[in-house]
């Protein structure tokens, strides 16, 4: 056990190491890593915010603010940000700046928010997008609970003359999908409400009778850093063709996370614009998992290894089952709370199915209130899909690295998990790293399924669930470190 | 290349704090299973599962079984 | 089935030739087409809106706008909406002439906003109305889902002191029905997500196996146009005691329609001080159907022609089911994208219980979404039950209109019916006509029961839902055609 | 009387599209289900709903049916 | 009969005789009559809001706006209000007094918002203080459909950097508990949902087939009123180291009735900055009923008046029980408009129970509706319980208040149950009295279980369910009274 | 001691109150009761109540009732 442990400390450490030696070529490593330390609960219970620092912080949101809306070519609240950011005791030098961009947007705006295609025949085309969602949920059952409402948004949201996702014009309400999308996704409201519900589905017992196996949760989020890498990467060698910033790659690599409501909940964040092709592209790729994983699972173990039996799981007791999420809750506060929210909610969820003493609040959660929110969480992700938005080569270069993040997470869980059989007193198939990308419940039958095949004695399903919802705790404090750094 | 070395600093980073958050979640959950263990007597399991498997049917199958087995006797 | 579809296409020809004569006499028929054409997807793929018509569409919601809330005595939003009609370069004639109606509505908007009787008594006629409809919901059946809350909405908005349906005063919130309104009904989403719900309970089944009975879903549509003139012919004749803009009388129109998330979304669009009466009125005739539409069916048609038994509808395959949604909706966004929120969340409904792939969601859409819905929806409706705006002369107007409307529709529905089953080679009840005001299902189940007086083996339900599910379409159109025009 | 003429012409186009678009519904209808018919093999019905109604009375109807048998046989 | 009718008038007369001698002592407490008078619906009916009187409360309104945002700190707010009130015709006192509190506020509002530990220890403090109601609601089942989420949304908003309930930066949303509060709570529509599931859960046949027993669930209110009065002293008494203002301490004295979403709605509207340690100390006592109950039962009874058993309720027809609800409904709008959003909500779910034409509402009501509520509402109030606004001398005081309120509403019960006893010819057994103070149905378990000890026959479920619901009604009038007045 | 008196007011005016809206409750719940006992013949009393309590336990009891009964004769 012990030697798993000072394994994950080794890997953090060299990761770590590896930080020291960038720091040594002048990027900020050094620095955040200080800032990660900045943003925990430890050092803020101690250091608290000064006022100062809250100051700061409004100024910078207020700058930030300001250029999002230049960028965004809302020319009205770009002024009153500008002007914001000068009570707010901004430097003469960035109130100059932001004005020379604010006249640059007036010049030449135009140019900058043009889409490939003429808005007509762009609207066109996502229409036929949407449909093409549809069919894939319908008839190859491609995530349908997600991907029916969001290829459905997609239609009615590029439909001419009606406005259906178009904000509110002086007198006149906004477009429905435009309230579902501000008051639901915009605020987090309903990642979150998912979340909760997948919290109160989950049984964190197997990974409670296998907590080792929580390390191959955390190897495959290799992948979301890779794609973020691989986004960076993409756009500085297009010359800009494919044009991402860092916040659009750590949006991006969060594909790799392999769980909806995490995805949608940091783009919103991070990269509204980028929403619609991030999440089709996520719960498509979780639905290709049965196709995406078994080859690299075979590739990278012998049959020998496929073959391996695991020693049956003991025994979880309640109490250790109500105490877990709890637990966690307090490890995500002192350690990240960028990441709160999506744990939170996930272990709030947990709590009230474990508890046993708050089962009909439970049972909604999983039930009418999971399935309401995901009508409505479908239909808003689908009013993304406007054809400026996503008719680019950007979401070519989101699929691309979708499908890298998802191969390389699978690649990384299967050789930790081939480490640790190697270093394990008991046996551990490396299948089961596979999944650590999350996609549950999909991923552990694929590992179950491959299993069989190379022994037909070989039930994999439940000791590869622990790894699977340790995946799901991984890419939400993955989630929780993009916030803070770039957030 | 300035966002390729952030991305690359985004990624240490990243994995070292997913690698020790979920090292420490390991460590707490071992904690807490040895901890439990140790003060078992004090934490009694609720056999409440298997009540609830078995009334899962509902009242419906206990009624038919008490009315089959008085119909059986009456046969 | 060629002649049907011939004799529909004429009947839309000589509607279209009337129109070329009426255009002579310098009315603006040519520009009505005209602008259902500019209106059309299949317009507006090939010619998206310019910026400059963009502009356009500002300026003059920012007029309107600036009228409708002079009109309701906002003075202070009206203000805003008159600086940004200048904004937009508005004419110096509009903007000194909005700027006469604001002076005027500042020295005689009292006069104008007076009701009949004074404010307390008035709150006490409105209660007993309440009680009134409370009444009718249980102790007559009379569409309780609807009439009970709407009721108790009514009574609750009428209470002095309280404000349950006021907005917010400064640093106080506004009363918790003006939220259910503004938030729900004012949005459109509450409608909107009842006709999902709607959608997903109706199988187009009845409709599929016998495609030429939706033409009878479109000549029941008659009575919303003809009880439209009325409400224009009302307005003229009564020289303004009863007083009706062209869009009331469009809102007036729809109760023709016999669809309650199609009237009260309509009519909070173009005339929300009517909403209340126009709800009111729609829920009432339809719980009335049973009621007023035998007598019409006998008095059209021969006791031979009710006895006619049809056909056995033939058996329609899962994936006809399938599409029909789609294509609807395609139809749709190429012909009149003004009706896509209402026939798209239909077909989402629909859609959702056909795929058979998202049970879940079509569970909670058609029980616990639309339960919750319907219960805010009703009292939101309540909330417009203000004594100043519905004791007066035009609820009244409303309620003789919208019976006229359904005498007409029925009858309409039934002509048609006999010069069908006159054309046609298998032969058509002419009493099904009259299930095409759609009234879901209880205007199929009267025509089953008229048919069995008639004939003891005449089951003509399933025969009857055909129109009957078309009459929504249908209405659903027409709302979409009013939208366009008057909107 | 300029209101009434606007009310003429609206219920004039309002009729005209009305008939139009159910008259093209019915043509998509008309052709889809020829397609589906020439096509029928390519999409085979599911016999889903008889399962479905059989199992609509639950799980506790088919435990009765199990239980009432084995008491008869006993009896 | 007849008597406990006098006796109630006469009660009535008693403490409104208090009235003429507190009067003459200066105080207004014949004003106060004159304002309910003036409140009621009765008298509004027939003396409706005269313009004038309307802008009068426009600018009281933006006055009490003022002094709250300047209280709370937010300046931006504050100044709005200040030029609201001038711009309503404040006088130059008033405006100048408010510059004055505006001033105060800018040079010495950081020595205001002070909270008794550093931020930082302050949050520690209360992530315990929330753990602490989990463990309760789990280990304990205090209340757990309301206790866990609030002790799970305290965690939750003391959670640094992470924000979950800070309102919106700029170009950042709000964190979504934010939401949550804003959209539910501040605007009173989630305590009322859940008013009209418990309206919709509740039975008023035991009331109603012996309706004397209401008396009962009015003299329980008692615990209200003194803790209000306990309230008041304390803020005088401890030279205001404890500091409440009369809307302070009514919301304090509402925890006597027992009564979650009253106490709530009641308390967002006076005291939101006191909402989470009202809400607290509310559930926690109404789960702590069988343990404060009992004893001062025993205490006050005899055993033989403990033994004694009731006369068999009458059956209850269900055209009662469907009158009812809009009767108690017509009385509220007559006497006391301002207790009619909970009245009103309560009976309308009661109504649309016992109508028996909505079911599907009604359950919708019970159960999906109220759940989703329940959890939302939950986190919204543990929203509520931040560092510094709970850990100060003032949550003891609420508190022990809280305690005290339950401890005087139950003796009064007791007391009047004995009195009533004594007039009657049926025997009442006095424990019923206890019921009164709702608690629904905790309390009147109570009653049984204390009257099975003195007499295995005495079974007073049912008896003690009428003083039970009655108190329901009891404590929303006596919350509808404190809106009227310092509302 | 103003907000104590204020206080001593608000209980004065608020336990009025609440008994004289309990008081009026009760008497039109008597007044009520006499009415409906007056013309109960007016509003006949659905018996609805058994007919539901019976089938609470859902039509799968029915059937196994059935069931039950049949494998009992041929048993
Ligand atoms: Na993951
Ligand atoms: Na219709
Ligand atoms: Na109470």
């Amino acid at each position: 056990m012990k030697k798993f442990i000072t394994m994950g400390l080794l890997a953090a450490a060299v990761l770590g190491g590896a930080a020291q030696v960038q720091a040594e070529e002048g990027v900020s490593i050094g620095k955040g890593f200080e800032k990660i330390w900045h943003e925990t609960g430890i050092y803020r219970f101690i250091n608290p915010k000064t006022p100062e620092e809250k100051k700061a912080d409004k100024l910078a949101a207020a700058i930030k603010a300001a250029e999002a809306e230049i960028g965004a070519g809302h020319l009205e609240p770009a002024l009153k940000f500008i002007d914001m950011s000068a009570a707010l005791g901004a430097s003469e030098a960035t109130i100059s700046d932001l004005q020379a961009q604010y006249k640059d947007e007036i010049e030449h705006g135009d140019e900058h928010h043009k889409g490939l295609l003429p808005e007509g025949a762009g609207q066109l085309v996502m229409i036929l997008v949407g449909l093409g969602l549809i069919y894939l949920a319908i008839a190859k059952k491609f995530e349908p609970l997600l991907l029916l409402p969001i290829g459905f948004g997609a239609i009615l949201t590029n439909i001419p003359v009606a406005g259906i996702s178009a904000a509110a014009m002086p007198g006149q309400p906004a477009g429905f999908l435009y309230y579902f999308y501000t008051i639901g996704v915009e605020s987090g409201v309903f990642p979150l409400l998912i979340f909760m519900g997948v919290g109160a589905m989950t049984d964190f017992g197997p990974l409670l009778a296998n907590p080792k196996t929580a390390l191959l949760g955390a190897a495959a989020q290799f992948g979301i850093f890779i794609a973020l890498l691989g986004a960076s990467a993409m756009s500085y060698w297009t010359g800009g063709v494919v044009d991402f910033s860092l916040q659009d790659a750590a949006s991006i690599g969060i594909i790799g996370g392999a769980d909806g409501p995490t995805a949608i909940f940091l783009s919103s964040r991070l990269s509204p614009n980028l929403l619609g092709a991030i999440a089709v592209s996520a719960y498509s790729y979780m639905a290709l998992v049965p196709i995406i994983q078994p080859p690299i699972m075979r590739l990278l173990t012998t049959k020998e290894e496929r073959a391996i039996e695991m020693k049956q799981l003991r025994h979880v007791t309640k109490i250790e089952k109500i105490v877990f999420p709890l637990v966690v809750l307090l490890l995500c506060i002192l350690l990240l709370p960028s990441a709160t929210p999506l744990i939170g909610m996930l272990m709030l969820g947990n709590l009230m199915k474990e508890s046993m003493v708050v089962d009909r609040l439970s049972d909604t959660a999983q039930n009418s209130l999971i399935n309401i929110v995901t009508i409505m969480l479908g239909l808003a992700v689908g009013s993304k899909l406007a054809a400026d938005k996503f008719l680019n080569a950007n979401t070519l270069g989101i699929l691309a690295l979708g499908l890298a993040a998802f191969v390389i997470g699978t690649a990384s869980g299967v050789l930790l998990a081939k480490l640790m059989n190697k270093l394990s007193k008991d046996q551990i198939n490396p299948l089961i790293g596979s999944a650590g990308v999350s996609a549950v419940p999909m991923a552990a039958r694929v590992v179950n399924k491959v299993g069989l095949e190379a022994n037909p004695q070989n039930f994999l399903l439940m000791h590869a669930m622990g790894p699977n919802v340790a995946g799901v705790i991984g890419s939400a404090v993955a989630a929780g470190v993009l916030l803070a750094l770039v957030g | 290349m300035d966002l390729l070395m952030q991305g690359l600093v985004l990624m240490v980073i990243g994995m070292a704090t997913v690698f020790a958050f979920l090292v420490l979640m390991i460590v707490a959950m071992n904690r807490s299973a040895a901890f439990f263990k140790k003060f078992a007597h004090l934490f009694p399991e609720e056999e409440k599962t298997p009540a609830k498997g078995a009334s899962a049917a509902g009242p419906a199958v206990e009624i038919a079984i008490a009315l089959a087995a008085i119909k059986a006797k009456r046969g």
